[in-house]
């Protein structure tokens, strides 16, 4: 799987070698992993293309930024980075598909020490909560502070740290995305679920991205990825055993129980009022809150705001474009439908 | 005697597993790994592809990083021992750099290099080249003027000087650069692992903390500081290979 | 110039230099003052000596006074603030083989083994032939440590080794600092005979510092006795003692009427040294 | 000739005045500036994806007029102010341990014998891969941090202690024992005062590599401080403030060696002639 | 024992001793092997020694015979591997502030400015007055320097400092190894000078370790020569100069006559030891 000792940096200056930017520790983006197990790069992408490497990142800024600077080319990010990333004015970067869909149920988690007194945001009022700014987890507790109308601490730390925190009872609250909490809750059964981005009517997201030199200049490249990825949401979709299969081989998770991976693909919260775990949507302008979500929501809160993206992304770094030529070629050769009924 | 000292010093090692055994057994620490699980643990990463991708990378970086930062701190050092009309145009911007630790380095590195490994390499290079150069100005300054007069009165050339004089005779305060630099390549390349992400060893210890696998990061961490002694070692060797002529000083 | 080296070796009781010999000094109005913008430290003022071709010349005289100082001009290894150095007719502008130094600390390369050190000098001027290094070494009684490193050599096989690496060079003009300060005095009388058998045999001008009366006395032709600082040329002393000069020379009548004359000099410009240093406390 | 000659030799000499040193030295930090503002500007390599120094400069001064440095609203001075608390209690700690732990350990084989094998198996481990295992160890995240920023600076303090107990000449023992100084005596007059041209090394090494660990463990974990900064501006691709941060923690480093140098001076004034 | 050091100091044509005199040294069959398990060198060979209360003795010998040896071990600084070391009828188990050292590379705690050197072996023994250093400050020469370091002096200075410091302790016996080889000629005259001075007025016992010949007779009632190694006793020469001695005592032919003895024993006992290391190489 992995390319050599120095397979990364042969890659970078291979147009037809792909370093993809992919985040083991986010569920919502685990469409890659999928791809990854399943060999579905191999399967989709023309004969002279390759994954020259799959680098592993723990947030989606890091890929964001490596694709900036050209040292990634394809990218599974949150929707905050993704959006991050397509504001830059210095490398043209795409969002040529979703990754991942959910209401709140991904990324906007609260969650709180097991027995906590914690349990409604108001209690969050004046007290600590950890939180990874310039996330999705970071636009979801200023969402709820805004309507709540309360004021907690905020303390800016990465995931893992956080639900360390968490779980010792360093800080009494903590927002976070899956896997992350779902191991403190299930897996060490050391934390709660306390509420979700679902009340506040809240989507998460997670975002395929492309240099735009990539689906410019290798278009059919780009667009088996795409297909690629349409068959993995598929799988996933419809067979959980096969993806639990493949998404407990990335070596990254063995920290996880199969059953702890599983439930944050499959198992709705008691506290998400019924939302669906994870939507396996691809095409976000087929989906009105998707759309909005990475057109309006997201691109205004981190430019209006808090003021750290030079400007709005402009309109064509939107292109599903490929995606919709990649879902009428699998139509015609695949044996299953490539989109899913809200999709149609 | 003799042997009653290395008894005493054997237990000193060995009171360091029994200890943390004995911190696990009484649960002192709240969340440390029992050696056993790590041992197990170890067990585990030996027959794990990535694990020994992660070491081989690792180890490449130093290596590679350390090399270039020899390379170019040691000629460097010595221009800017010995001449100071060269020192003045120079070091006063490299002085400004120095104060900001590598992995300060490492945001700008990603944006500006082009390929991740490149930026950790960077990172790891600049933390072996400032002991590097700055040990070789202080060896090339600390020559006795005495030793480059002979040099010149037997008909030694200015290159020649530099060569048969200013080099050897900065050698030992060389080499104490490249210990200390060896140790820094190490803190940064780890560092940068952990921030940058991707491989290696630093990356596996920090992403056993994220994925809760707690041995793992024991075993990151013995790993690390294995290949960190075993590199400190290498270093010691070449210097006292190099400069055998000062072994006998000591004899 | 050469007309004043003639007389020199006269009085000097040794043959006439050789015809054409090499090696002449003239330090003329040499005045050496460090730091001018500073602290101004005037070292050597307006100093004139001549020391002709295949003399053997010492310079006594106070801590401080300025021999190294002078030694280092002539060497090359410092630009006189005033006046000059000239050697055979021509200006000294910078170090040169045919001008060798012996320093007081050993310089031996200590990275060098000592056949490496000794064949420093020929390896640099290819001119002349790297086979005499061995010659050297064997004639100074090194063989056998060819390839010791010098800290592996007693003090005397040092000094011994950087009189051969000094040799290897055939320079014409041997410039010695304190050479021997360091050693015991047996290791001292070993060298002395050593360096006297060298010069008389290959003919090369001698210039030797040391604060060793009896020493000057022993070894040279003239003994220049320089003030306290700054320095300038307080005494000459022609030794017209016969050479070879055995060790028994120094219960010479003779000898002790030198040596009185000389430590006379010698005391009264230490003293003066010593009260400018302490009217400077 | 000989005027070639001798200016060949002055400019070897470094003597030539080509410019006065100050205004060469001045020049050498124009120079970085300039080239600096030409890489961005001929976006050489990834250069044109950086800030350059005019930017970076003022949003610098504007930081130092008490512009809020990242979402949080903290300002600076106040990033500044929770990294350089951690590297002082990291620094007081480890001085206070590892300079009598050196002391014992140099000048008494039994004390060395016992505890330098079991020391030195933890040497090797660079600070920094201790962050993870102390941030889940400790009881909270601050103590974490500021225990591997502790570990940084505890072991070059220690190893010059020892090494330099280790090279005080037998001959002042001597003279100390000869003069009637009984063991505590000599330990107090004669080993400590010779040791601490070593420790102050061991010190200023150890307050390097505690900025190091502080910048990487703030990076790594989050919260609050310079390195956090510039973590967090380069996920929002902030490069302005990046390099403030970068600035900023030059400067604090170069304060504290600055410190540290100036007390190790005063401590051994009589190394230097007067 | 005391009869014995009578006999000398009549011999020297110096006064008796003061009665109850401290400070006789008496070394028998004193036997010294570095390193007895690895490398066995043997320094010292089955030495007897005495010297008595007040008496000033040199000690000369060819380099590496033993000489620091036994001054280490009279110091207490070594244990004898056979026989003993008696001081005052005590076997000497260690270092003892009534045993004073001089090193010969100066051995000042740099750290500590000249007046708390000089104070130090006072407040370590703090039955002695502290006032007494000032006075040995002044009394050498030292006046203005007390809060300098020793760095910042010259080498006569420092030399001259280190005396005060074991002065300040008012020993019984000094022990001098080759205090004065690293002063230029006139310093080291000085230095002579004070401490002789210092021994004529305090009576302590000195042992005088020094290469130098002249610097042994003009300073000492006996003159100790030892052999090569391993160390023993070769010769003793009584030095039958009156006191005070001026140094133009060195022209007189009781002086040559001492030296030519003193040296013709050095120089077999020498060329011996250069034998042995070369037969060694
Ligand atoms: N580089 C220098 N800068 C300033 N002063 C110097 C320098 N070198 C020597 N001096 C001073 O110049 C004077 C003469 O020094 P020099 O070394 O020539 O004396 P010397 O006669 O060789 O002394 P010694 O007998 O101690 O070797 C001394 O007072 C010395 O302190
Ligand atoms: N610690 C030691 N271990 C082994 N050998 C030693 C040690 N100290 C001295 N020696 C050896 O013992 C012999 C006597 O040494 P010592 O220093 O007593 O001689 P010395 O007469 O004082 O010589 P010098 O005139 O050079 O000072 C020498 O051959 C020396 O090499
Ligand atoms: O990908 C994110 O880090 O949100
Ligand atoms: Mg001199
Ligand atoms: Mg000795």
């Amino acid at each position: 799987t992995e390319t050599g000792v120095l397979g990364g940096t042969a890659a970078a200056f291979d147009e037809k070698s792909f370093i993809v930017g992919y985040q083991p520790f986010y569920t919502e983006s685990w469409s890659a992993l999928v791809i990854r197990h399943a060999g579905l790069a191999e399967k989709h992408l023309p004969e002279e293309y390759s994954v020259g490497s799959w680098e592993v990142a723990l947030q989606g800024a890091v890929i964001g930024n490596k694709m900036i600077s050209t040292q990634n080319d394809i990218g599974y990010t949150g929707d905050m980075p993704s959006i991050t990333a397509l504001a830059n004015e210095e490398t043209k970067i795409d969002l040529v598909a979703m990754a991942g869909f959910s209401k709140g149920q991904q990324c906007n988690l609260c969650f709180v020490p097991s027995g906590s007194s914690v349990s409604e945001p108001a209690d969050l009022d004046g007290r600590e909560v950890g939180v990874t700014t310039g996330s999705c987890t970071h636009r979801f507790i200023l969402e709820v502070m805004d309507q709540e109308g309360i004021q907690p601490d905020l303390s800016d730390q990465g995931m893992a740290t956080i639900s360390t925190n968490v779980r010792e009872g360093n800080i009494p609250v903590g927002v976070g995305w899956e896997p992350a909490v779902a191991r403190s809750v299930i897996q060490q059964d050391a934390a709660e679920y306390a509420f979700t981005g679902a009340s506040y009517d809240l989507y998460d997201a997670a975002g395929l991205l492309m240099l735009d030199s990539l689906v410019e200049d290798h278009p059919e490249a780009a667009k088996g990825w795409l297909k690629a990825e349409l068959e993995a949401k598929h799988i996933m979709a419809t067979d959980p055993e096969r993806t639990m299969d493949l998404i407990t081989q990335e070596g990254q998770l063995r920290g996880y129980d199969r059953e702890t991976l599983r439930a944050t693909l499959y198992e709705n919260l008691d506290v998400g009022s019924g939302a669906q775990r994870l939507l396996f949507y691809t095409d976000y302008e087929a989906i009105d809150t998707a759309n909005r979500l990475f057109k309006e929501r997201a691109p205004e809160f981190l430019y209006e705001n808090q003021g750290v993206i030079p400007r709005l992304p402009p309109e064509e770094r939107y292109r599903v474009d490929l995606l919709r030529e990649a879902i009428e070629e699998l139509r015609a050769e695949a044996d299953w439908n490539p989109l899913r009924e809200a999709e149609r | 005697m003799e042997t009653r000292r290395r008894l005493v010093r054997a237990a000193s090692i060995l009171a360091v597993p029994v200890l943390w055994l004995a911190v696990t057994r009484l649960g002192i620490v709240a969340g440390l790994p029992t050696p056993m699980a790590v041992a197990s643990s170890f067990l585990e990463e030996f027959y794990r592809q990535d694990f020994w991708l992660s070491v081989a990378r690792s180890t490449v970086r130093v290596l590679v990083s350390f090399v270039v930062a020899a390379a170019v701190a040691i000629p460097l050092g010595l221009l800017v021992g010995r001449y100071t009309v060269f020192a003045d145009l120079t070091f006063p911007a490299l002085e400004m750099l120095r104060p900001i630790p590598p992995i300060a380095w490492i945001p700008f590195t990603i944006l500006v290099l082009p390929a991740s490994e490149l930026s950790i390499m960077f990172i790891t290079f600049l933390g072996a080249f400032f002991p590097i150069l700055l040990n070789t100005i202080q060896g090339a300054r600390g020559v006795e003027v005495e030793f480059s007069r002979a040099a010149q009165s037997l008909g030694a050339g200015s290159f020649q000087t530099f060569r048969h004089v200013i080099y050897p005779s900065a050698l030992p305060a060389i080499h104490a650069g490249m210990i200390v630099g060896m140790g820094l390549a190490w803190v940064n390349l780890i560092a940068g692992e952990m921030v940058a992400g991707g491989t290696g060893l630093g990356f596996l210890t920090w992403s056993a903390y994220t994925s809760g696998s707690y041995p793992t990061i024991i075993v990151g961490i013995i790993t690390i500081g294995v290949l960190g002694a075993i590199s400190s070692a290498l270093v010691r060797l070449f210097a006292n290979w190099q400069i055998g002529w000062r072994e006998v000083e000591s004899a | 110039m050469s007309n004043q080296s003639q007389t020199t070796r006269e009085q000097t009781a040794e043959g006439e230099p050789t015809p054409g010999a090499t090696g002449a000094i003239d330090i003329e109005d040499l005045t050496k003052v460090y730091d001018p913008e500073g602290e101004r430290v005037v070292a050597v003022d307006d100093m004139d000596l001549h020391i002709g071709a295949e003399e053997f010349v010492a310079l006594l005289g106070p801590s401080g006074c300025g021999k190294s100082t002078v030694m280092n001009c002539i060497a090359g290894y410092l630009e006189p603030t005033e006046g000059e150095v000239i050697v055979d007719g021509n200006r000294v502008s910078g170090p040169d083989p045919k001008r060798g130094v012996v320093f007081q600390d050993n310089r031996l390369f200590p990275w060098k083994t000592v056949q490496e050190n000794v064949e420093f000098g020929p390896q640099m001027n290819d001119g002349v032939e790297a086979g005499r290094a061995r010659n050297i070494l064997d004639e100074m009684g090194l063989d056998g440590f060819e390839d010791a490193y010098p800290s592996g050599l007693s003090g005397g096989m040092q000094q011994r080794a950087e009189l051969a690496r000094l040799l290897a060079n055939d320079p014409d003009i041997m410039l010695m600092d304190e050479p021997f300060s360091a050693l015991d005095a047996l290791t001292k009388e070993i060298m002395q005979k050593k360096l006297i058998e060298v010069w008389e045999r290959d003919n090369r001008t001698v210039l030797f510092i040391t604060h060793d009366v009896e020493e000057a006395i022993l070894l040279a032709d003239r003994v220049v006795v320089m003030t306290a600082r700054p320095g300038q040329v307080k005494d000459v002393i022609d030794v017209d003692l016969d050479r070879p000069r055995d060790p028994e020379v120094v219960t010479t009548d003779r000898f002790t009427e030198l040596r009185e004359r000389a430590l006379s000099v010698i005391r009264e410009e230490a003293q003066r040294a010593l009260e400018q240093e302490e009217g400077q406390a | 000739m000989s005027t070639v000659d001798r200016v060949k030799r002055r400019f070897d000499a470094g003597t030539v005045p080509v410019l006065t040193k100050r205004a060469r030295q001045a020049l050498s930090v124009v120079l970085f500036f300039v080239l600096w503002a030409v890489l961005v500007r001929l976006e050489i390599l990834g250069f044109g994806r950086f800030v350059g120094p005019v930017p970076a400069l003022s949003t610098f001064v504007s930081a130092l007029l008490g512009a809020p440095m990242t979402g949080s609203g903290a300002t600076i001075y106040q990033h500044a102010a929770f990294s350089a608390m951690r590297v002082v209690v990291a620094m007081v700690l480890a001085t206070a341990t590892a300079i009598p732990l050196g002391l014992v350990i140099g000048a008494s084989r039994r004390w060395e014998d016992a505890l330098f094998p079991a020391l030195e198996v933890f040497r090797p481990v660079p600070p920094v891969a201790w962050v993870p295992i102390a941030l889940l160890l400790m009881p909270t995240f601050r103590s974490g941090v500021i225990f591997v920023v502790f570990l940084g600076a505890f072991f070059p303090i220690l190893v010059n202690t020892i090494e330099g107990v280790g090279t005080v000449d037998d001959e002042y023992l001597r003279a100390a024992e000869s003069l009637g100084a009984d063991s505590r005596e000599v330990f107090r007059h004669v080993i400590f005062p010779a040791t601490l041209p070593s420790i102050v090394t061991g010190v200023s090494t150890g307050v390097g590599l505690a900025w190091i660990t502080v910048v990487a463990a703030e990076m790594i974990a989050g919260g609050i401080g310079i390195g956090y900064i510039i973590f967090q501006a380069y996920r929002l691709l902030q490069t302005d403030v990046v390099a403030v941060g970068m600035i900023a923690i030059g400067i604090l480093g170069y304060a504290s060696a600055t410190v540290v140098y100036r007390i190790g001076n005063r401590l051994t004034e009589w190394q230097t002639v007067e």
